[in-house]
């Protein structure tokens, strides 16, 4: 297939409650390897898969998160942060991770690809997409 | 262009349509179906969400959920046009795409 | 136009099944093209043949099965899914050493290459979940 | 068993979007039918599940509306309706179905066991319970 | 004390299963009884035997099993449900024409009854679900 | 005596904490677990809720829970007990019943 797209994750759902947010983490990384152009968008309680110093031992189940980080090595090259979700919930972008970036061609890096936009922005971004996935 | 957001979820046990409301934009097509047709009834603590949006944005309910419900089709918000599953394949055809509001 | 279909949940306990099929079925009606049906998260769980609902009740992965035969449709069970929630072909059954299977007539278990592959060969994705 | 409970049912899903009302309906009868002192609460999208002409030939789903109705005759006896619930959605004692009661030993006999009650008093009946079945 | 056990959800979508594994086994710990666990609506699923987690992960229906194993738990898996989803014992099978099973060890499938005695006979009733 | 009422979805997404609060009495117990830790946050837009309630109803959050979720115990909303699994089977016990708002 030569065809590429725009292909929108839409991060609506907090991690560990459902699985949501960690299986459709591993359709990003699918579709990372297609060598489509892949973004996130971390809406409502979607913002909460991206806190720092995520701890799961007393639960039992497997700490997902530090995948977020490695997303960079995966090509992907944008990850929004809708700003009123992330202002309603008390949390700045300090308490988020970061994910650097690096093309290894022409070595043009960026120290962390993951933005806070507003409202305006977010939709404007799920329009420009050509398919946005939902889980 | 523009693209179709759909809602499943009802207003007042989600926040599903709120955020579809907040991050669709103007000339967007909604479709309200499953337990998501609640927020296309007049009269309720939710109805000005629809009833604000209806000048900018084109609301549609999926009758066959509606009917299931059990709610009288003359209950329905001024401005909300009703399909059938041949309309709502319709209007995926007619817009870009579709952003399921999950 | 060519369509894809994502399915999130499983049968019976959400709607979101149900109203694949009946969204799918009127595509098809219509003369649209369905490229692939494709099963994620407990979506997976429509594709087993052990089911028995109430006679009185819709038959959801018969429904399925027979819109698959009538159209040819292609039904994708996402593999990994299928394994944490226990829907087994032969192949999954001889690689995991299970001793049955319950994978529903028409259905087939893949990998999410699958999905992306319907994301870019399709038209629309529609997606039907919680 | 000689015991015997007060079962609260705490119904607050709509119907058809997923099936816990209709599932949960099943449990009803059969605690009914264990002679337990059985109470349904309808509260949030619960209040849904009552509704009148409800009509699912469009869905292909199976219309369980119609058991509601048929409650008194398994002696059920008090079917609560949270008001605040209902106002919120726009809808009166009207608009739901009315569920007869009759005690065939003593012939005493209640029109309409459908009840709307203020908060307080929900949480009183829920608290005076002794066990508060949830779907 | 005596605690039961309602689980209304299958195991990895949602976390209930998780959440009430960890409970019981809590209970259990300090002592307490448990009369039954009781898997309702979509929980009949953890009661297959044909699930194959990532080994890096828990592997819910055996946590379940082997707590069954140790304390002589109770697993009841409601019958109604279960027809309706696909868990399927040789009963089950024989009674409704099914060419295989997928009951996992120490579960069993029961009526709706057992959920009942089970409110009735226990000090608590403690559900879990989405 | 008094109840035990267990929330265990994100007070963002549901409204179950919401009706868990108006529909329990008094002297209540609460816990909030799975995503329901959330509720527990200070300074979110819904951090009044727990807040107002905590002179009148004991409110707990299970605290594997809320470590999973990368929160600092700093944040907690003053007057909020956290306990871990055996504290929850304590609470369970404690009370008369327990009242699940899934």
């Amino acid at each position: 297939m030569s065809d590429t797209k725009n292909f929108m994750f839409l991060n609506r759902r907090a991690p560990y409650g459902t699985i949501y947010a960690w299986e459709s983490l591993e359709v990003v990384l699918i579709a990372a390897a297609f060598e489509q152009n892949v973004s996130l968008m971390f809406v409502d309680d979607g913002v909460y898969e991206l806190t720092k110093g995520q701890d799961t031992t007393g639960i039992g189940m497997k700490n997902f998160s530090p995948t977020y980080r490695t997303l960079g090595d995966y090509e992907v090259r944008h990850m929004y942060v809708d700003k009123a979700s992330l202002e309603a919930r008390g949390l700045t972008a300090d308490d988020l991770v970061q994910v650097e970036w690096e093309d290894w061609e022409t070595e043009e890096s960026v120290d962390n690809i993951v933005e806070v936009v507003d409202s305006d922005r977010v939709a404007e971004l799920l329009e420009e997409s050509d398919v946005v996935f939902s889980f | 262009m523009s693209d179709l957001h759909t809602v499943n979820k009802s207003p007042f046990e989600k926040n599903s349509l709120e955020s579809c409301l907040r991050l669709s934009k103007a000339g967007s097509a909604i479709l309200l179906y499953e337990d998501g047709v609640y927020g296309a009834l007049k009269g309720t603590a939710v109805e000005n969400m629809i009833a604000s949006v209806v000048a900018d944005k084109k609301v549609y309910v999926l009758g066959p959920d509606y009917k299931a419900r059990g709610l009288d089709e003359s209950r329905i918000i001024d401005g909300v046009e009703v399909v059938d599953y041949a309309g709502f394949v319709d209007l995926v055809e007619a817009n870009d795409k579709v952003q399921a509001w999950v | 136009m060519k369509f894809s279909i994502q399915v999130n949940e499983g049968p019976y306990q959400h709607q979101a099944s149900d109203s694949a099929y009946q969204f799918t079925k009127a595509a098809l009606e219509k003369g649209h093209e369905c490229f692939r049906v494709f099963f994620y998260h407990d979506g997976v769980l429509n594709g087993t043949r052990l089911t028995t609902p109430p006679q009185d009740d819709r038959n959801i992965v018969k429904n399925w099965t027979d819109l698959a035969e009538e159209y040819d449709l292609d039904l994708v069970v996402c593999v990994a899914a299928a394994q944490r929630r226990g829907i087994v072909d032969d192949g999954e059954a001889e690689r995991n050493g299970k001793d049955a299977t319950n994978i529903a007539p028409r259905f087939r278990i893949s990998g999410l290459g699958q999905l992306v592959e319907a994301a870019i060969q399709s038209d629309r994705l529609v997606v039907f979940g919680d």
